[in-house]
């Protein structure tokens, strides 16, 4: 089968500092994938290059057969990548409603025909569990109920590639244990790429690790492996307290 | 905000403001009469900037050249060229689009207060294009286009766009058809997309949305409603001068919505029509009126910073589109 | 003319022209780094500067360079007071948002201007220059008090950029204008760096019109043009730096005034100002500095 | 309509018809024009009421101000002289701003607000364009004293008139004859590019040729520029003359560059005042203008040969022999423009009266007895010297002053025939209906 996302050599340099240094990257179809390492490893960066937020140095990305590493941000969601962000950056202004219907909206091919749009947008929402929420402002939703927002607004986008950066950061154990449950859900119908601090929800969600660290991959294998890498270990004990 | 379509409320009050200013026109007395006329167009030139600034977030300070478009691209076409009235309405809301097409493709290359910046330089070099053509457009003297070519029939309908009344309704008509159209499009999905691209572009451009697009759009839009009101304004009024141009016709409207509430429907009329009769009254008693205007706009500022609309939406009616 | 005379003229005059636009551009974009505010009021500091300069004078006696030195150094603390005291009363209110101060500096421009009027009067008037000594070159006569401008106005672009980066206001004011948070967190008093820093650029505007007034003369709608350029050479010089403010104002006044050489003066204002926007439509970051915040 | 100019006779007559017929329609109206009753009621006392479009504030607020001052001085001579037809004259100011869209709506707000029964005393000729439509389209009386060529050339409407000033293009070719015979046969002009300047660039050069003199070179300034040096090198080095007509703020500046530009080798220079009105001769850096040549108007600094009229008009308004304020030396008048108000306001009085005026509903009267006047007489009415009227074309036509600037003064070396500022007039208003 070939793989859904590949990237060859990508890099990214900020005035000479590398933040992501020639990544040879792979991801199958229908996998749940995590991505760790210590903070300044080059994760988030890595991911915005995929995305398209971040234009990079060198190297290309592949996704679905089709080179995208100049393709415009929009271009390449339109296509099935999904980010949702590592700050909460839903509108706060709008209503919940009107922040899914954004996305909803955009994907529906019949996007103009209201029932549809609205159907798509409850079912985002119920998704999440926010179908009770619809009409709140974001901005005055609780954290944990805003990155849900965030979850249901890339659920809406319909993705291929749900790219989830740190979703779990500020949440607290139960909420934690809600979101395991939807992303496994959301595994079901796509490819779930997640950057996590949290190694509990790693080993638990993840059926491959990525380990990163200054810009390179360290290590990728299963949970177990990756557990026992020692390579791994000494790149997480030399970062103690990371977070 | 439920769905797209136009709730009851919304629908009745933005009809009822229609059918009060068609009601004015047989009670109010002839002074009030042909300012209302007056303000009606020029809150569509606000209701314009409104798209841009209010709903997208995109300050411009270079607007006056969009309704000078269309004041000079109807103006001309019917002094010059001898064109019929529609005609010229219809050339100076084109030359409004394809101005604002073109400002537009090279304005929003840049952002922030570099995009403010940009459009007042387009603008001032519109505001010397008309001096340096005076042989056509009679520089800061202008042109007039005499009553005789401001009468004339479409079809069998006579229509004398110097007279008070067809003047008060022909305002009201383009107004009328304004402020439904951007109640429309605000309310629509593109409406969402513009308000989420002053939100958050970044996140925007995230969801999919070609944020380029959209904006240019919106200057689009924006620039062609406000051609809109000055064609209407060179053919109702029948003067076409560079001092609609200037610079302080770019400042206009911002402060016109700003006190009516930006992203707010009808704000940018209430702010038109509040501004007019604070200077009117003002100049009146004091020749030292722009004081007032000054402090009026500090204490607006610093009390109702939402503006009218935007304050009594805040506060006491959130459904206000 | 022959043509070098002609550069050579047209090369002096925006020297000066780029003179008082760097000091007043200057006053601009500490304004735009340090606080993130839009003053539309600047242009009519340095009308109010000019004004007073011609005030001051007025009631001074004896030499004509007694007055312009007292103008120099009064007419700018003046300036200073009434900006300081704006920022306590209404910016500092408004918590600096933008779209709010922009408006309130619009108000703002409407008071000074209408209380110029009143009290001032609708008429131009001159002030005389400290001295008169005209150069002359040998196709043409030239002011030596618009040379005198020029290196008047470098001296202080020096001892401004020394201050800023070699004193500990210059530091404050940087800390302050990185992050307002952290400043605050490290025990710098923001509020007061922030009127200070409104005052600060009001009077390099001031000083400006003081510099400027002997040659145009003071009058209450001067402000408007000299805004508009310092807008951009504050955008194009990029947000915030010294270095680029004093280039682009170089810049934009020496192209002006080259430019004018070469065309019909309409024209020329035309092609000069198209110019300048194509380099902020196709560099928007500026010339120099990264992008803005 | 041409008898009616040249015969005043039969066209009172046929005005009368006119009257009765509208007093029959006006009648018919005034029970349902709430707006009329006051004066039916009160006619013999309600004052005669003139909306003053004045530009207090922007570009124009310094002639603004002295037009205003001239305007009240006049109107309380004719009060106390028994107003007009026998009730006291009202000025009512609204300010335009100096602004042509503003100017629009202070006339409308006359005609309908105000009720003013005519409006009168702009100056600027963009707002005297800008407001005109309004004007005709109101059906209110429109008297200007703005010197722009505008009503003349017949682009405004039968309600514009400018009785009391001579337009530009007759002062630009009354004065030509003297300059190509005293200054010089090689011209550049300098002129700002905008609507007053065109006046001046587009008659010039073929009055100067008429002469055997040519225009070598015109330089149109920008309206936003402030400073002037770098366009000198575009003057000829042939020039003889410089012709400059520069006005606003700026102009103290345009003339210290070309002192220094120059320093005392300069060609001759020919200005027109209005770049220097209300501004003091003696000002620093204007002593480059000594020995030059100025048109004025009116002339600003009291002559020995004054009138005895001149002299009550000088004193009325209040400017001393250096035409500034009494009392304030520093606060120099427009002399060369204002006594357009003054004469106006008579010319008005004269009309009102010829009409028998009583009210907004004799406005095309008014109108029609103004188009029948043909000349003034130098007097306390017309201080500035006498004036023959097209009633075609709106526009009088005066005598000019050239004055030169000598000793901190100036003073008229030359007064321009009438006939030197000929023109042919093809405008046309009385063809126009009513």
């Amino acid at each position: 089968m070939t793989p859904l996302l590949t990237t060859r050599g990508l890099t990214k340099a900020y005035d000479g500092l590398r933040a992501v240094d020639g990544v040879d990257f792979s991801l199958a179809t229908g996998e749940i994938r995590a991505i760790i390492g210590p903070n300044g490893a080059g994760k988030t960066t890595f991911v915005s290059l995929v995305c398209g937020r971040v234009p990079p140095t060198s190297g290309t990305i592949v996704f679905d057969g089709e080179d995208i590493t100049h393709m415009p941000a929009h271009l390449r969601v339109r296509r099935g990548i999904a980010y949702t962000f590592q700050i909460t950056s839903v509108f706060p202004n709008l209503s919940a409603y009107d922040n899914v219907a954004l996305p909803a909206q955009r994907t529906l091919e019949d996007g103009r025909a209201k029932t549809h749009l609205h159907a798509a947008i409850m079912s985002a929402l119920e998704h999440t569990g926010l179908a009770d929420r619809a009409n709140i402002q974001a901005g005055a939703l609780s954290y944990g109920h805003q990155r849900l927002l965030e979850v249901a607004m890339g659920l809406a986008l319909k993705p291929r590639l749900l790219i989830l950066d740190e979703p779990t950061q500020g949440l607290s154990d139960s909420e934690i244990d809600g979101f395991m449950g939807l992303v496994r859900d959301i595994a079901s119908s796509a490819t779930v790429l997640l950057i996590e601090h949290n190694m509990d929800v790693v080993m638990e969600l993840a059926r491959r690790i990525t380990v990163m660290n200054a810009g390179k991959i360290l290590a990728e294998g299963m949970p177990e492996e990756i557990r026992a890498d020692e390579a791994v270990q000494r790149a997480y004990l030399g970062t103690e307290n990371h977070g | 905000m439920r769905s797209s379509a136009l709730p009851p409320r919304i629908l009745v009050l933005h009809a009822g403001v229609v059918a009060l200013l068609f009601a004015l026109n047989f009670v109010l007395p002839e002074y009030h009469h042909a300012v209302l006329a007056r303000v009606m167009l020029l809150s569509v030139f606000a209701m314009g900037y409104n798209i841009l600034f209010g709903y997208t977030g995109l300050l411009s300070l270079g607007h006056a050249m969009f309704f000078a478009a269309g004041l000079y691209g109807a103006g001309l076409s019917v002094y010059h060229l001898g064109w019929s009235i529609p005609a010229g309405l219809a050339a100076g809301i084109a030359c409004g689009a394809a101005l604002s097409t073109a400002i537009g493709l090279l304005a929003l290359r840049t952002t922030g207060v570099a995009f403010m910046i940009v459009t007042m330089m387009f603008a001032q070099v519109f505001y010397l294009l008309t001096f340096y053509f005076a042989e056509w457009t009679g520089g800061d003297d202008g042109i007039v286009l005499s009553q005789e070519i401001r009468r004339f029939f479409v079809g069998d309908f006579y229509l004398n766009l110097t007279d008070p009344t067809t003047r008060y309704l022909l305002a009201l008509a383009i107004f009328a058809i304004v402020l439904f159209a951007t109640l429309i499009a605000v309310r629509s999905s593109f409406g969402r997309v513009l308000v989420a691209i002053r939100e958050n572009e970044d996140r925007a451009r995230m969801l999919g949305y070609d944020t380029f697009a959209n904006k240019l759009a919106a200057v689009v839009l924006s620039g062609t409603i406000c051609a809109t009101a000055g064609a209407a304004y060179a053919l109702l009024f029948g003067y076409a001068g560079s001092t609609f141009a200037g610079v302080q016709y770019s400042i206009l409207p911002l402060l016109w919505v700003l006190l009516g509430g930006a992203a707010t429907t009808l704000g940018p009329f209430i702010g038109t029509l509040f501004m007019y009769y604070v200077i009117d009254i003002t100049s009146s008693y004091t020749s030292a009126y722009l004081l007032i205007v000054g402090i009026a706009l500090i204490l607006l500022v610093l009390f109702f910073p939402k503006g009218i609309l935007g304050t009594i939406r805040a506060r006491w009616a959130g459904w206000l589109p | 003319m022959a043509f070098g005379p002609h550069l050579l003229l047209a090369t002096l005059e925006g020297l000066v022209t780029s003179a008082v636009l760097a000091l007043m551009a200057l006053g601009l974009s500490l304004v735009f780094g340090v606080m993130r505010v839009v003053n539309v009021a600047h242009g009519e500091f340095f009308m109010l500067g000019a004004v007073l300069a011609w005030w001051i004078a007025s009631l001074v006696s004896g030499h004509p360079a007694i007055g312009f030195l007292a103008a120099l150094a009064i007419s700018p603390l003046i300036v200073g007071a009434v900006a300081f005291a704006a920022d306590r009363l209404v910016l500092r209110r408004l918590n600096y948002e933008p779209e709010a101060t922009i408006v309130a500096t619009i108000g703002l421009l409407y008071i000074i201007q209408q209380l110029a009027l009143t009290f001032y009067g609708p008429q131009a008037r001159p002030v005389d220059a400290p001295f008169t000594y005209r150069i002359l070159f040998p196709w043409f006569g030239y002011s030596g008090y618009k040379l005198s401008i020029i290196a008047t106005s470098a001296l202080l672009l020096i001892f401004t950029w020394f201050v800023l980066t070699r004193t500990r206001i210059g530091l404050v004011m940087r800390a302050t204008q990185y992050d307002r948070e952290t400043a605050q967190a490290f025990g710098i008093p923001v509020g007061r760096v922030y009127a200070g820093v409104f005052a600060l650029g009001a009077m390099l505007a001031a000083i400006a019109a003081v510099l400027i007034v002997p040659i145009t003369q003071a009058h209450y709608l001067m402000g408007l043009n000299p805004l508009l350029l310092s807008f951009i050479v504050v955008i194009i010089g990029g947000l915030g730096s010294l270095r680029g403010t004093v280039v682009a104002a170089l810049l934009i006044g020496v192209s002006d005034g080259v430019i004018s050489a070469f065309f019909s003066p309409t024209l020329a204002k035309i092609i000069a100002t198209l110019a300048v926007a194509m380099v902020l439509v196709f560099r928007p970051q500026g010339l120099f500095g990264s992008a803005a915040k | 309509m041409t008898d009616t100019i040249s015969n005043p006779g039969p066209a009172r007559l046929r005005l009368d018809r006119r009257t009765v017929l509208k007093g029959v329609a006006a009648s018919a109206g005034l029970a349902a024009a709430p707006g009329f009753v006051r004066y039916s009621q009160a006619q013999s006392a309600a004052p005669i009421r003139i909306g003053f479009q004045c530009h207090r504030t922007g570009i124009g607020a310094a002639y603004g101000r002295w037009y205003e001052k001239t305007t009240n001085a006049a109107v309380k001579l004719i009060n106390d002289a028994g107003g007009i037809n026998g009730r006291p004259v009202e000025i009512i100011v609204e300010d335009d701003g100096t602004d042509a869209k503003r100017g629009a709506e202070v006339v409308a707000k006359f005609a309908s607000q105000h009720k003013t029964d005519i409006v009168y005393g702009t100056l600027f000729s963009h707002v005297v364009t800008g407001s005109a439509p309004t004007a005709g389209e109101l059906k209110i009386p429109y008297y200007v004293v703005s010197e722009g060529y505008h009503v003349a050339s017949g682009k405004m409407n039968r309600y514009c008139l400018q009785p009391g000033i001579t337009d530009v293009r007759s002062q630009v070719t009354s004065v030509a004859p003297w300059i190509a015979a005293n200054a010089g046969k090689k011209v550049t002009m300098i002129f700002p590019d905008y609507a007053f300047g065109y006046d001046h660039r587009d008659y010039l050069p073929p009055a100067l040729k008429a002469q055997g003199a040519e225009v070598i070179a015109q330089i149109a300034i920008p309206p936003t520029e402030s400073s002037f040096t770098r366009y000198f090198p575009q003057i000829p080095a042939e020039t003889e003359v410089i012709y400059h007509v520069m006005v606003g703020p700026a102009v103290l500046t345009f003339v210290k560059e070309l002192g220094e530009f120059y320093g005392s080798n300069r060609p001759q220079l020919f200005g027109f005042i209005d770049s220097l009105e209300a501004v003091d001769i003696n000002s620093p850096g204007l002593e480059f203008l000594d020995g030059s040549h100025f048109w004025e108007g009116s002339p600003r600094y009291a002559q020995p040969n004054d009138s005895d009229a001149q002299k009550v008009y000088r004193a009325a308004v209040g400017i001393d022999d250096n035409g500034a304020a009494v009392g304030d030396p520093k606060d120099v008048s427009t002399a060369a423009h204002m006594f357009g108000c003054w004469e106006t306001l008579y010319v008005i009085k004269k009309a009102m009266e010829d009409s028998g005026y009583k009210g907004p509903e004799d406005r095309a009267k008014l109108i029609e007895a103004t188009e029948a006047l043909t000349e003034f007489k130098e007097g306390n009415e017309h201080p500035q010297g006498d004036k023959v009227f097209n009633g075609k074309n709106h526009q009088c036509y005066g005598h000019q002053n050239i004055s030169k600037l000598e000793g901190g003064k100036l003073n008229v070396v030359h007064r321009t025939s009438i006939e030197d500022g000929h023109y042919e007039v093809e405008a046309d208003y009385t063809t126009q209906p009513l």
